[in-house]
């Protein structure tokens, strides 16, 4: 076997592997889980088009996500508009408030830009906490949004049972992967990658680095919004501090940092390490002793950046380059 | 209670099926549960209030399972399954699903926040799992026609529209006449949600609104909020307000030598037993409006409350009290149901009329359920902070017939 | 026109505390170029240490000023040296530190949680000599501890520029600032001087911690409050810089208290986050930012 | 033909006069070394010609088009590449990643892009360190990644700011054979340089300015020997840099 064959039977076995799970799991808990961490390995992803190759750190992209999930539901709830389309028309939005907000924040250096992040979130988050009506738009201030049940319904976007979450969100998440595998591999990638690490040299390189900076916002504001949308029907429910809270944003940045900055698997492996841990230390811990599990979650984030600061897809890849150099037939490809 | 679980746990987790089949063995004779879920903040801004409501239905457990359990189902004992909602409604709905497929809880209850309450109800019905809201006060949680969904404590309607028959009331008794008004709310969902009741009522009542005024509750100073309320100067001020904030806007009164004629808050953070121990005199005079008071005069609400305070070292409180009575109104029901399915129980549910019993301290006569699953009975007192025998004390005025013998309200405070 | 004065006069007093919350954030930014997301954590600390000196011995709160902050130095130096340093050493040469970032916010969930899980989350105030009482200056009525407050952190700020300028070690804290490869080339040991520097960021989280408490309440989660605001802060009075550190505080306790006399409370939150992007945009270095910096 | 014609450039900084009332122009072809002392200014005219700064006064033709103030990015789209005196090589990327950023300019296609880099690395005897980490390279291999990754850009002019600092010298023929075969390609090439064996050596004309002007032009030979020169550069640097 070859390696590209290895890599490919692997990435086969992988997608049958997510794609089948729902006929092994049945209980709707394990697939809600498994359903919210590929939504965070989803969120990160499109986080890390702008977190992880453009080089700055946000802090606050749940405020993306709030306007995917209000936009959709405002003009669902209003308009009667599918939230499909919605959607679209959410990751548009966040794209325009995201290239708003970047172009004068994208210059910044990293803290900078981080602290800018923060009071943008936090901003329009007690904006909105105070705004009911936005123009024609009722956003019901601090109360939040609530879709009302419809029953099962592919065009409303409402699901009685899990599957049809798990597998939107699943297809979603390959999508957002594939993308960010295509951009990494392209001229946008290469030059997002030069310009985030030496801003002059890209520049007399022939990169225009804030306009590309710009452009790796749009696109990630975009597709986080879209996430925003699935949460709302996912949820049926949401409010401002809730989603727009620094909560969210943060654990987005977490899970890329201990993932892998920019590269392609870490969000994935991000959430698949984060994610079961903070949901089954607050399982069986949060009764015994309540804040327990934080703690831990928090020594592990600690650990994590001490030992390997790069992210835990730096070491997985190393092993793998490994395992894989014993499977394959030497000579088989050049590798 | 704990032991048990981890006990459980542990036998799953090593897979020891002999241990399985021995305490089956026995479980069929005396030692089968009901599994309560219950979602609770227990991490995050709201622990406090979220780990009062552990400790109150801890407590009812005890007694009932000390009592015997219940004893239709051969004497099953009551179990709580606790989950972290962290007040934030998506783990808050994680955790609902967790607790009914995995954990396979036969009933559930809490949890405190409305904002987690109404999505985390909206799972239960969907699952068939009947779902008893002690405390979570927005009005829809019980309008949107379910039917596995029974809360316990009124509804901000009612609690608002309380509020302005009590200062009707006492203006009749007192015969002074009040022209302005002030409203004073933290800005979240509740204090929202009074705000906007209050509107018309006031409108209502002829009284002028001079200031409409929400604050954040992380707020770190509340002068300025004050200061307003000193420039208005409202004969009543009307006030939604958490722990915290509650405590900083009535030292910062005090401070700045604001006295309105009546001072109204609505529970909450007014009602939290470390309230008058962190405020001292600055509260003398205020109305606070509770769900329950410990000189309510029912029995057993001395004894519950003394043993409460033994236990935890602060009062029973109006959320603590809900949390209570939601465990005995679930024991009652799972007694007439003589099952543990979630049709029986819900329909047993549905017929709840307890009018007695250990869990009855609370201060009206009975829960008994409406068609939306709303206790038609729940009923709230109005108190005034008073000064008894040098110590401070929360006296019940209004309704006038629930007063403490002997006590004449002071009315405007002074 | 009293509710203005009293306004004004209120602001200043609550924003200079502001500025004392900042200025361990910005001191700690200065030297080590990090953003500390700790900082609320170690104000925690602070406000639960002054909180448990206060209750248990009832000594008054100046007194504890001489207590709390020295211990609060020592933890700081610790954590740093413990805790943050291995990351920094593993991110040599690495253009920003983001990683110390993440780790120091690991450091604020460990915090914040171990104080849930010793003390419980209930809100926790004592009352000291001076709590609740006020003098009055014609209509304006000035709060003891606050006043108390607002002259502690302006004796702070100073005391810590004057160390900066005068001291020795000061002098090393402010050659690193400028040039870490230069300081160390001079013979300065850099990650000694970052634990002075957290030390020193920590101790004065103390001091904000003992003014603080014998007005307003602690709690495991108390540093959130003033966490995000002390960010604002230093960004607006200049990432690094002590006077702008105290003037960015001001700035936003007055906007706080005067503006909320002409809307509501909730909207000036809104605006201070307005007025801070609006600096973002036009002066992102603050009023006395070093430009380099961002 | 001229390639590059700088005429009246001057620039102030604050007070300062960085450069002031310059002339220069390179013909296409050649290899031209800016010389002078420390501060005359040297970097501030590379930085107005590769659009780092805008001029305060006078005009800078590229292929006979006025291109002062416009930016890098457009710059190096119209034929103009240069070198950064302190290297920035993009340091957690690959040595290839580093020079397909340069040849992206040229094409949208990443195979493209590849092949590009790989015939520059192959050119610039860089190929063995094709997947290392730039940030982990030699002081040496960065000099030479810089122009790989300027070269990668399809430049008409190169402007290379001081390529031989801090080289041994092995190194330095090894580079001014570089060079050369830069020049060899069709590029012209515009030099400053300290190391006065390598101008010797390398340039066909050299244009010597002091605070700012211009005190000398010439071949390498003649610049030598021109008494201003001399009276500029003692006290040292001549002399030390011949060596």
């Amino acid at each position: 076997m070859t390696r590209k064959q290895l890599d490919r039977t692997l990435l086969c076995v992988g997608a049958a592997v997510a794609f089948g799970l729902p006929q092994l799991i049945d209980s709707p808990t394990y697939l809600q889980i498994i359903i919210l961490l590929f939504f965070y390995a989803y969120l990160t992803s499109a986080w890390n088009l702008v977190g992880g190759f453009a080089g700055v750190l946000p802090m606050g992209h749940a405020v993306f996500v709030g306007i995917g999930a209000y936009t959709s539901t405002v003009l669902f709830l209003q308009y009667n508009i599918s939230p499909w389309i919605g959607m679209l028309a959410g990751g548009v939005v966040a794209a325009a408030i995201g290239v708003i907000i970047g172009k004068p924040t994208l210059k910044m250096r990293g803290a900078y830009f981080a602290l800018c992040t923060i009071a943008f979130a936090e901003g329009l988050r007690v904006m909105i906490e105070n705004i009911d009506m936005l123009g024609p738009f009722k956003l019901n201030g601090p109360r939040g949004l609530l879709i009302p049940l419809k029953g099962d319904s592919l065009a409303a976007f409402q699901f009685m049972h899990k599957e049809p979450y798990y597998y939107i969100i699943l297809i979603m998440l390959c999508l957002v992967l594939a993308f960010t595998w295509f951009i990494s591999r392209s001229k946008i990638g290469y030059y997002l990658g030069a310009g985030g690490e030496e801003p002059e040299a890209a520049e007399s390189l022939g990169v225009n680095v804030a306009n590309y900076k710009l452009l790796a916002m749009a696109m990630s504001c975009f597709l986080t919004a879209l996430a925003g949308t699935f949460y709302a029907q996912l949820m049926l429910y949401f409010y401002p501090k809730g989603l727009l809270g620094l909560d969210l944003s943060f654990e987005i940045a977490f899970i890329a940092l201990i993932g892998g900055r920019g590269t392609i698997a870490g969000p994935v492996i991000g959430a698949l390490a984060l994610r079961p841990l903070n949901e089954f230390t607050r399982i069986y811990l949060s009764d015994q002793l309540p804040g327990l599990h934080l703690v831990i979650f928090g020594l592990i984030l600690i650990l994590v950046m001490l030992f390997q600061p790069k992210g835990l897809t730096a070491p997985l890849s190393r092993i793998y380059e490994r395992l894989a150099q014993a499977i394959t037939t030497p000579g088989g490809e050049k590798s | 209670m704990k032991k048990a679980s981890t006990l459980k746990r542990l036998s799953i987790g090593l897979g020891a099926a002999a241990l399985t089949v021995c305490l089956a063995s026995f479980a069929f004779a005396a030692e089968k549960t009901v599994k309560i879920g219950n979602v609770e903040p227990l991490s995050g801004p709201s622990a406090s209030v979220g780990i009062q409501g552990k400790q109150a239905r801890e407590m009812a457990v005890e007694e009932i399972n000390a009592a015997g359990g219940i004893k239709s189902l051969g004497g099953a004992k009551l179990e709580l399954v606790y989950a972290d909602s962290k007040s934030d409604p998506t783990v808050g709905v994680t955790e609902t699903e967790r607790l009914i497929n995995t954990e396979k809880v036969h009933i559930m209850t809490g949890c405190w926040n409305s904002a987690v309450t109404y999505p985390a109800t909206q799972v239960a019905e969907r699952y068939g799992v009947p779902f008893v809201v002690p405390v979570a006060v927005r009005d829809t949680i019980t309008e949107r026609g379910f039917k596995y969904v029974f809360r316990i404590a009124a509804k901000d309607s009612w609690w608002v529209r309380d509020q302005f028959r009590f200062l009707k009331d006492m203006q009749e008794e007192f015969k002074t006449g009040f022209k302005t008004i002030a409203f004073i709310f933290e800005n979240g969902d509740w204090g929202t949600g009074f705000a906007e009741k209050w509107r018309t009522l006031a409108k209502e009542a002829g009284l002028q609104i001079v200031l409409d005024e929400p604050y954040p509750s992380t707020a770190s100073d509340l002068t300025p909020v004050v200061t307003k309320m000193k420039t208005a100067n409202p004969d009543i001020v009307l006030l939604v307000s958490n722990a915290a904030d509650a405590i900083l806007l009535t030292n910062t009164m005090a401070e700045l030598k604001v006295k309105p004629k009546v001072v109204l808050a609505s529970g909450g953070g007014h009602a939290d037993p470390k309230f008058l121990e962190n405020v001292g005199k600055s509260a003398l005079g205020m109305f606070d409006e509770v769900e329950w008071n410990t000189d309510v005069n029912k029995p057993n609400a001395k004894e519950a409350n003394a043993k409460f305070k033994a236990k935890n070292g602060y009062d029973l409180a109006g959320e603590s009290v809900d949390a209570y009575v939601a465990t005995y109104v679930i024991a009652d029901a799972l007694e007439r149901a003589a099952s543990t399915d979630p049709k029986k129980v819900r329909d047993a549910l549905a017929a709840t009329n307890l009018t007695t019993g250990p869990g009855m301290l609370v201060s009206y006569d009975g829960v008994l359920f409406d068609e939306n699953g709303q206790n038609k009975n729940a009923g709230i007192v109005i108190v005034q902070v008073a000064e008894m025998n040098g110590k401070l004390d929360r006296v019940t005025v209004w309704p006038k017939a629930a007063r403490r013998a002997g006590y004449t309200p002071v009315f405007p405070m002074k | 026109m009293s509710a203005l004065y009293q306004s004004l006069v209120n602001g200043t007093m609550m924003g200079a505390m502001y500025g004392l919350t900042a200025l361990g954030l910005t001191l700690i930014f200065g030297v080590m170029k990090v953003v500390n997301f700790a900082h609320g954590s170690l104000l925690m600390v602070g406000m639960f240490a002054a909180y448990w000196l206060l209750k248990i011995t009832g000594m008054h709160p100046f007194l504890a000023l001489l207590i709390v902050p020295p211990l609060l130095f020592v933890f700081g130096y610790y954590l740093q040296d413990l805790v943050i340093k291995p990351v920094f050493k593993s991110e040599r040469g690495v253009r920003e530190p983001l990683t110390v970032i993440i780790v120091t916010t690991g450091v604020w969930y460990v915090l914040d949680n171990l104080a849930l899980m010793l003390f419980g989350a209930e809100y926790r105030t004592v009352r000291t000599a001076i709590s609740g009482t006020s003098f009055s200056m014609g209509e304006v009525i000035v709060s003891w501890p606050k006043f108390a407050g607002f002259v502690v952190s302006m004796l702070t700020a100073v005391g810590l520029w004057l160390f900066m300028l005068k001291t020795r070690t000061g002098k090393a804290l402010r050659a690193t600032s400028m040039d870490r490869e230069a300081a160390n080339l001079m013979g300065i040991d850099q990650y000694k001087i970052y634990n002075v520097a957290f030390g020193l960021g920590t101790a004065i989280a103390g001091v904000a911690g003992c003014v603080i408490i014998p007005f307003y309440y602690v709690y495991p989660s108390v540093g959130v409050v003033f966490d995000i605001r002390a960010f604002i802060i230093v960004v607006l009075g200049g990432l690094g810089s002590i006077p702008g550190a105290i003037l960015g505080g001001v700035v936003i306790g007055i906007i706080e208290s005067t503006f909320a006399q002409f809307m509501t409370s909730t909207w000036t939150e809104a605006i201070i986050y307005g007025i801070f992007l609006l600096i973002l945009f036009f002066k992102p270095s603050g009023f006395f930012g070093n430009k380099q910096d961002w | 033909m001229n390639i590059l014609e700088i005429s009246n450039l001057t620039k102030h900084f604050g007070g300062l006069t960085a450069v002031n009332d310059l002339d220069l122009t390179i013909k296409k072809g050649e290899i031209l070394a800016l010389i002078g002392p420390n501060g005359a200014g040297k970097s501030t005219v590379f930085n107005c010609v590769a659009g780092v700064y805008a001029p305060s006064v006078g005009e800078i033709r590229f292929k006979g088009e006025v291109i002062s103030g416009q930016k890098p990015w457009n710059l190096s789209r119209r034929g103009l590449a240069r070198t950064f005196q302190i290297v920035k090589p993009f340091g957690p990327k690959t040595v290839l990643y580093n020079v397909m950023v340069g040849a992206f300019l040229r094409t949208n296609s990443t195979k493209v892009a590849r092949e590009k880099a790989e015939e520059i690395l192959t050119i610039l005897h860089l190929e063995h360190l094709r997947d290392r980490l730039a940030g982990n390279l030699t002081i040496a291999d960065r000099k030479r990644l810089e122009i790989a990754k300027a070269m990668a850009t399809d430049p008409e002019l190169l402007l290379l700011d001081e390529v031989m600092a801090g080289l041994r010298p092995t190194e330095i023929d090894e580079m001014i054979g570089i060079i050369r075969g830069v020049r060899d390609r069709g590029m012209t090439v515009f030099v400053i340089e300290h190391i006065m064996r390598a101008v010797m050596a390398l340039s066909d004309r050299v244009v010597v300015i002091q605070f700012g002007s211009k005190i000398a032009e010439g071949t390498p030979e003649a610049v030598t020997k021109d008494e201003n020169v001399i009276k500029a550069y003692l006290g040292g640097e001549y002399g030390v840099s011949g060596n």
